[in-house]
């Protein structure tokens, strides 16, 4: 008992600055999740689709990255073809299969992207092969100290890109005809095609979006890990930051990955060993279920209101 | 015109009832009562609070204040499902039909409460269990007859035109042999021919098996007909309560209805 | 619609493949089967094993014409390191050919695991080259399981004999920590019980640390051992993107890379490379050697691939994984030469190529004839010991190739790690109402 | 022409309530049931038996709990595959720790301990609802996995953290578990589980607790009104899905694998026994029966494929061939009936109802 409700608080507080370092590389690495969780959110909040086909989307775009490069591209050409890659893979995605499952129910969708992610993981990999793929950049990877706490630089500079691609994304959604477009979708789908936004090209663009954020965490899990088929498992490392923030919230994405990062690290560095470890796994998403259970609709989710 | 019926005394009384959401009040401080076996008309304006005041009556809202005293209990906050125990039963202003499910299995639904046997034996459907399902399918039978919807029995209930689903869920509701049948306009968007369809059903309902009716409803006509007495809100207030005569006669309920007053602030929130 | 999807399909597959390797067609082959995955979230480490075995077949067909005259007929399955795939690649292999499948080489513990029953059942030996069950080294209870030629408990008998080295002998490691960084899986657990058994007789702390799989997460793992932990060594039972995981989370916290050893499973180019040049100094375990200038790679090149019919690149070949399952195809050709002698030279059964397999003794003579001079110590096999004596190496990576820092290792089998197999395997035994063969005649 | 009900007057309810009100239905059904006890056991090869039938058997039942949760009563579960492992583990539990108990009590109670934990993990259900609770459910998934890995003594402290089944017998010897048991013998016990558990679930669902299951899934709301407890319900629901779950777990463990560590019920497993009942139909019994032969039976004939033409692809072109018509043929079904394989028997037998007079 006391292993449980003791030993992890004197823990702390006998070595703060561990704590410090066990807190920060937990934000950090919430951030990196935040990141898949983004491309989940723009697609739920537009088209009200749980596109399960992030993390295939995510894999698909570092594959194809460091494909181009591997080619002899240079890199920015190659992001630049990657763009493009992903905008017709969401133009496909429309054509294909959203504009003939219009007005189906929102599992028949889901199902419907589950689909896509195999489809996508076994295309990548006829096209790209199935072996490890370095991916360099020109990402820092050194330790940096900061006093006695010490902060990965890669994982800071992956913090400065989510902190970057997310003012980016307001920017866009706030201050573009486009965007404000996609919020009114997002709103009620009958009024905004009312004022006139073919909700077809509202599709495409959110997907293409979607790509977009899918192909930024690409790169910065594809340098973390390298470019493999692992990749799409992190999509499952996103989805409780998903249901912690809400479906529907860009801030979301970015809170509940911090929560979910710090809440996963210190449980399994303070409380795993009492539990025999390797409790990150599922920490996430106990947490994110208690949390449910006080408000339903998650951290930033709009309010769920009954009726008859 | 009732001959056949006796009126009792108060089955359900509701006193002094005040609810309101987040600061919105839709209902405030209402008191009337319905009595065994009439049949009672609430009527008002959109956003007076009529559907609101039927939540209220089956358990689906709590309000602030007030109380209910149902059979002679003084009733305490409840969910819907023990109104649905003690024999309230409702229809829905939008049709609120299980939409994958056959009418047969939305009546036999409707049942759910009188059947007893427990899960084992209806998932081996031997002896007592069976037997059950087909002594209810035999009372359900009755209402369709009685309904006249036996052409419909199998047909999913989401196929139904829209007369038809209001006859539907008035048969589920019926299937539970309620004391107490709330009825959310039961007629609302119906031709005259299935007005008066409707119309038989409900005084058939309440002639045959004495149930007690409280319905709501805006054609003034029907209203003036079917019902024994009125209940008239609007704004969340109560204005009027009595025979059809007397309240056609009231000065503040000609207000409301002329739109006089304050129709066009009403809130849409209590609806 | 269905038919139509498929025929596109298989339409497109014929015009891009260019990989399949036609093995020669002729009358009353022997059959062996390859379960591989060359897809999934290991095939980055499932290709070169793959590789590797195709290759060595191919060179003796294209050499010798197969074994003892008997051309080799190979068919790879995928199971994409799926067990109930595994299980249907087995039962769809298992009768192929004159006599059936000759052996099976599962490269999974979990595949193994499912596939033991079965395969006693069908009288099929399988090969679980430095994988699997350690405790099937007892070949009275696991009489179709061969675990040649170590087992993980060998490797961390020899890690913790290699470190006592590196410390000055076995009474340094008295008060010194050392961490095990594993899979937490059937895989991963395998040495647990070993280096506690260890722990005790040398006096050393041992601190286990639980990966979940698939290993995406290490930070909190690290952050422990790097920062507050601090041991002494970290071992490591990694597999798939763990390894290269693992490596990097270890360098940003500073822990230094020769005092990190890997299971030879955690020690391939393909655990190394993506972690670029955070990886040098790293340590694995193995139990043979790398790179391609041995002469069974000469002959490999000669007959296989200037023929232009190699299962991969030229550069490609001699790559850990790669020699690892090469090797495998040795033992296993040398187990049904061996059989060979005895039923003679025809297509043999499961049960013939066992006996081939007991049978089996690779002396030290016998690797050089095979060109195998340096790769592999020498191993016998008997009818109670299925796992053959194989000695250890620890090899280090200094950013371009894998080069040994250490002497064979010989793990201490006798009185230890044999009890240690017994004793499990009774257990097995005692579970599965199995009454153990009498191995003394 | 031969498909016709014409002529057959129902007399009574009991015999409009029946499965099969339609003879021809009930010949087919009596022709089916007789082939696969008695014709395919001595028909089929070994490899049928055991890596075609056996799983097969035991996706499907697997598939009949997930749709009873999910399909009839509307709450989407991510959390199949932990429940499968707790199943084979409490099969392991208790043949283990009783041995004398006999195999059929084993498999049931292993089902009921997991109905147990089923309802654990539905308690959510009642304030948590649609994506937000099949995320929640993967919370099921990690943790009853991550248990199972974690503590030794649901492995009865094997030391690699693999369980496999002991050998037990029906009745005499007539083995079903353990390398005795033959692949016939295997087969006939899982289809006779089988069978008997989806006639169960056929009978729940076109009773009483059924219509409950389907009035929350439709209008949980409405359903609450007209007097079903969303609590009693859902759990239920819960409870006696997680139940047929957690058997098709033990069998997977015992009559099919033989052994099993708790990585072999991971997330993938959840998804592909997701993917029986939609593409079988949500809210149908004989679906959840077609979904599961459809995803057992795509993969392995399209790896046979190349062979079966006579064509020489290498494997790792076959698999990722296989992921990507995979999931063509998911999206291609979804936009072609959405409603499942269920549906396009129904459509068919219209249509043969006519045959050969069209309308």
């Amino acid at each position: 008992m006391s292993a449980f409700f003791i030993d992890p608080f004197v823990d702390i507080f006998s070595y703060p600055a561990f704590f410090l370092e066990v807190l920060i590389g937990g934000l950090l690495a919430g951030v990196m999740y935040s990141l898949v969780a983004l491309g989940f959110v723009l697609i739920f909040k537009a088209s009200g689709v749980f596109n399960f086909a992030q993390g295939a989307m995510v894999l698909f775009a570092a594959l194809t990255l460091v494909g181009l490069i591997d080619l002899g591209a240079p890199v920015w050409l190659a992001i630049v073809a990657t763009i493009a890659v992903m905008v017709t893979l969401a133009m496909s995605i429309e054509k294909v299969v959203l504009r003939p499952l219009v007005n189906q129910p929102a599992i028949i969708l889901f199902m419907a992207t589950i689909g896509i992610s195999y489809f996508l993981d076994g295309f990548g990999q006829t096209i790209w092969g199935s072996e490890i793929k370095t991916l360099e950049v020109g990402i820092p990877k050194s330790p940096l100290m900061v006093g006695e706490v010490l902060i990965s630089r890669f994982d800071l500079f992956a913090g400065l890109t989510a902190g970057v691609l997310v003012a980016v994304l307001a920017i866009f959604f706030q201050k573009t005809r486009v965007g404000r477009a996609l919020r009114a979708v997002a709103d009620d789908h009958q009024a905004a095609m009312s004022v006139g936004i073919p909700l077809r090209t509202i599709w495409v663009i959110v997907w293409s979006v979607a790509g977009i954020v899918a192909l930024v965490a690409g790169i910065m899990w594809g340098s973390k890990l390298g470019v493999q088929f692992s990749i799409v498992l992190v999509a499952l490392k996103a989805l409780p930051v998903l249901i912690l923030g809400g479906f529907t919230s860009i801030p979301g994405a970015i809170v509940g990955g911090l929560i979910i990062g710090s809440g996963e690290k210190v449980a399994e560095v303070f409380w795993g060993p009492a539990l025999g470890g390797a409790i990150e796994d599922w920490f996430g998403y106990m947490l994110a279920m208690l949390f449910l259970l006080f408000r339903p609709q998650g951290l930033f989710g709009e309010k769920i209101i009954e009726r008859v | 015109m009732h001959a056949a019926r006796q009126i009792g005394g108060p089955l359900l009384q509701v006193e002094n009832i005040s609810l309101s959401f987040g600061g919105v009040r839709a209902l405030a401080n209402i008191s009337f009562e319905i009595r065994e076996h009439e049949v009672l008309a609430i009527i008002g304006p959109n956003g007076a609070g009529k559907s609101s005041m039927l939540n209220v009556i089956n358990g689906f809202y709590h309000p602030q204040e007030g109380r209910i005293t149902y059979k002679g209990k003084t009733r305490a906050r409840m969910r819907p499902h023990q109104a649905a125990a003690q024999g309230i039963a409702r229809t829905f202003q939008n049709i609120a039909l299980f939409k994958g499910m056959s009418t047969l299995d939305n009546i036999m639904t409707g049942r759910l409460l009188k059947m007893r046997q427990p899960f084992f034996m209806q998932a081996l459907y031997l002896g007592p269990a069976k037997r059950e399902e087909l002594e209810h399918r035999a009372f359900c039978e009755r209402i369709i007859d009685f309904l006249e919807i036996q052409a419909i029995r199998k047909t999913p209930v989401g196929r139904l035109p829209y007369g038809l689903q209001k006859r539907v869920e008035l048969a589920r509701a019926l299937a539970a042999e309620p004391e107490l049948l709330l009825l959310d306009e039961p007629m609302a968007g119906m031709n005259v021919e299935e007005k008066e369809d409707m119309c038989r059903f409900v005084l058939d309902v309440n002639e045959h098996f004495g149930t007690t009716i409280a319905l709501i409803e805006h054609d003034m006509g029907v209203v003036m007909d079917i019902s024994d007495r009125v209940v008239v809100l609007d704004y969340g207030r109560k204005l009027a309560d009595g025979t059809p005569d007397e309240v056609r006669a009231d000065q503040a309920v000609i207000d409301a209805y002329l739109g006089v007053s304050h129709e066009e602030t009403a809130s849409a929130a209590a609806e | 619609m269905i038919r139509k999807l498929v025929a596109a399909a298989l339409g497109t597959a014929l015009g891009v493949s260019a990989l399949a390797a036609g093995t020669a067609q002729a009358a009353d082959p022997q059959f062996i089967p390859s379960l591989v995955y060359r897809t999934g979230p290991y095939a980055p480490n499932g290709i070169p094993l793959a590789n590797g075995f195709a290759d060595y077949f191919a060179m003796l067909n294209a050499r010798d014409g197969g074994i003892g005259g008997v051309p080799l007929l190979v068919e790879e399955c995928d199971t994409a390191y799926n067990n109930d795939r595994g299980v249907e690649c087995y039962e769809r292999l298992k009768n192929k050919g004159p006599t059936g499948a000759a052996v099976f080489n599962p490269y999974s513990t979990g595949i193994t695991y499912a596939l033991i029953e079965r395969a006693t059942a069908d009288k099929i030996p399988i090969v679980s080259m430095g994988y699997g069950r350690a405790d099937a080294s007892d070949g009275r209870v696991f009489p179709y399981v061969f675990t040649l030629p170590a087992t993980y408990w060998a490797q961390a008998d020899a890690m913790v004999t290699y470190i006592a080295g590196e410390e000055g002998g076995f009474d340094e490691l008295a008060g010194k920590t050392i961490a095990l960084v594993y899979h937490d899986s059937a895989y991963g657990k395998e040495p647990i019980a070993t280096l506690e058994a260890l722990a005790e007789r040398h006096d050393f702390t041992f601190e286990t640390f639980p990966v979940a799989h698939p290993g995406l997460e290490q930070r909190s793992t690290w952050l422990t051992i790097g920062r507050r932990l601090r041991p002494d060594w970290v071992l490591m039972w990694g597999w798939g993107v763990m390894n290269s995981t693992a490596i990097k989370e270890a360098a940003a916290v500073g822990y230094p890379m020769d005092r990190f050893i890997g299971v030879w499973w955690s020690g391939a180019e393909q655990d190394v490379q993506p972690a670029g040049a955070d990886a040098v100094g790293y340590k694995s375990g193995t139990f043979h050697g790398a790179g391609a200038d041995f002469p069974v790679h000469r002959d490999i090149f000669t007959y296989v691939y200037d023929r232009g019919q190699g299962a991969t690149e030229r550069e490609l070949v001699g790559e850990v994984l790669y020699n690892r399952a090469m090797i495998n195809a040795v033992l296993v050709s040398e187990a049904i030469r061996t059989a060979q002698a005895v039923y003679g030279e025809r297509p043999l059964t499961g049960e013939e190529v066992r006996w081939g397999l007991e049978n089996l003794n690779l002396t030290q003579e016998k690797i050089d004839d095979l060109g195998l001079a340096g790769l592999l110590s020498p191993i016998g096999l008997s009818c109670a010991d299925h796992e053959g004596g194989g000695q250890l190496r620890i090899q280090q990576w200094d950013g371009e190739k894998w080069s040994f820092v250490s002497d064979w290792i010989e793990p201490n089998r006798d009185g230890f790690l044999r009890t240690m197999y017994e004793g499990s395997a009774a257990q097995y035994a005692a579970e599965k109402g199995i009454a153990p063969r009498d191995c003394a005649n | 022409m031969f498909y016709r009900e014409a002529g057959q007057f129902k007399t009574s309810y009991a015999a409009d309530q029946a499965i099969f009100p339609i003879l021809q239905d009930r010949i087919f059904v009596a022709f089916l049931l007789l082939v696969a006890f008695v014709v395919v056991p001595v028909v089929a090869n070994e490899y049928w038996l055991s890596t075609i039938l056996l799983p097969f058997l035991v996706f499907s039942l697997a598939a009949v709990g997930l749709n009873l949760l999910t399909g009839y009563c509307g709450q989407l579960s991510l959390g199949t595959g932990g429940f499968m492992a707790c199943g084979a583990f409490a099969a392991y539990k208790l043949s283990t720790g009783f041995p004398e108990l006999n195999i059929v009590v084993v498999m049931l109670a292993s089902g009921v301990i997991t109905a147990l934990v089923g309802v654990l993990f539905g308690l959510p259900s009642l304030r948590i609802k649609g994506f937000y609770l099949a995320v929640a459910t993967l919370a099921a998934q990690f943790f009853l996995l991550w248990l199972f890995n974690k503590f030794a003594w649901f492995t009865n402290y094997s030391p690699s953290g693999v369980i496999s089944a002991p050998p037990r017998a029906v009745f005499g010897d007539f083995f079903v578990t353990g390398p005795q048991a033959t692949p016939a013998g295997k087969y006939l016990f899982a289809l006779t589980l089988v069978a008997l558990l989806a006639l169960a679930a056929k009978n729940m669902v076109r009773c009483r607790v059924g219509r409950s299951w389907m009035a929350i899934r439709d209008m949980d709301i409405a359903a609450e009104i007209i007097g079903i407890r969303p609590l009693t319900a859902k759990l239920s629901a819960f409870a006696v899905s997680s139940f047929y779950i957690g058997v098709a777990g033990a069998m997977w463990a015992f009559v099919y694998t033989g052994s099993v560590e708790a990585l072999a019920f991971q997330i993938d497993r959840s998804f592909q026994i997701l993917f029986m009942i939609i593409i079988g139909g949500l809210g149908s019994i004989l679906g959840s029966f077609l979904g599961a032969a459809f995803i057992t039976l795509l993969p392995i004939f399209l790896s046979n494929a190349p062979n079966i033409f006579g064509l020489s692809i290498s494997v790792d072109t076959v698999s990722h061939f296989e992921f990507m018509i995979f999931g063509a043929l998911i999206v291609f079904f979804l936009i072609v009936e959405p409603h499942g394989l269920a549906r396009l028997w129904q459509i068919a037998k219209e249509k043969l109802r006519l045959w050969p007079f069209p309308y």
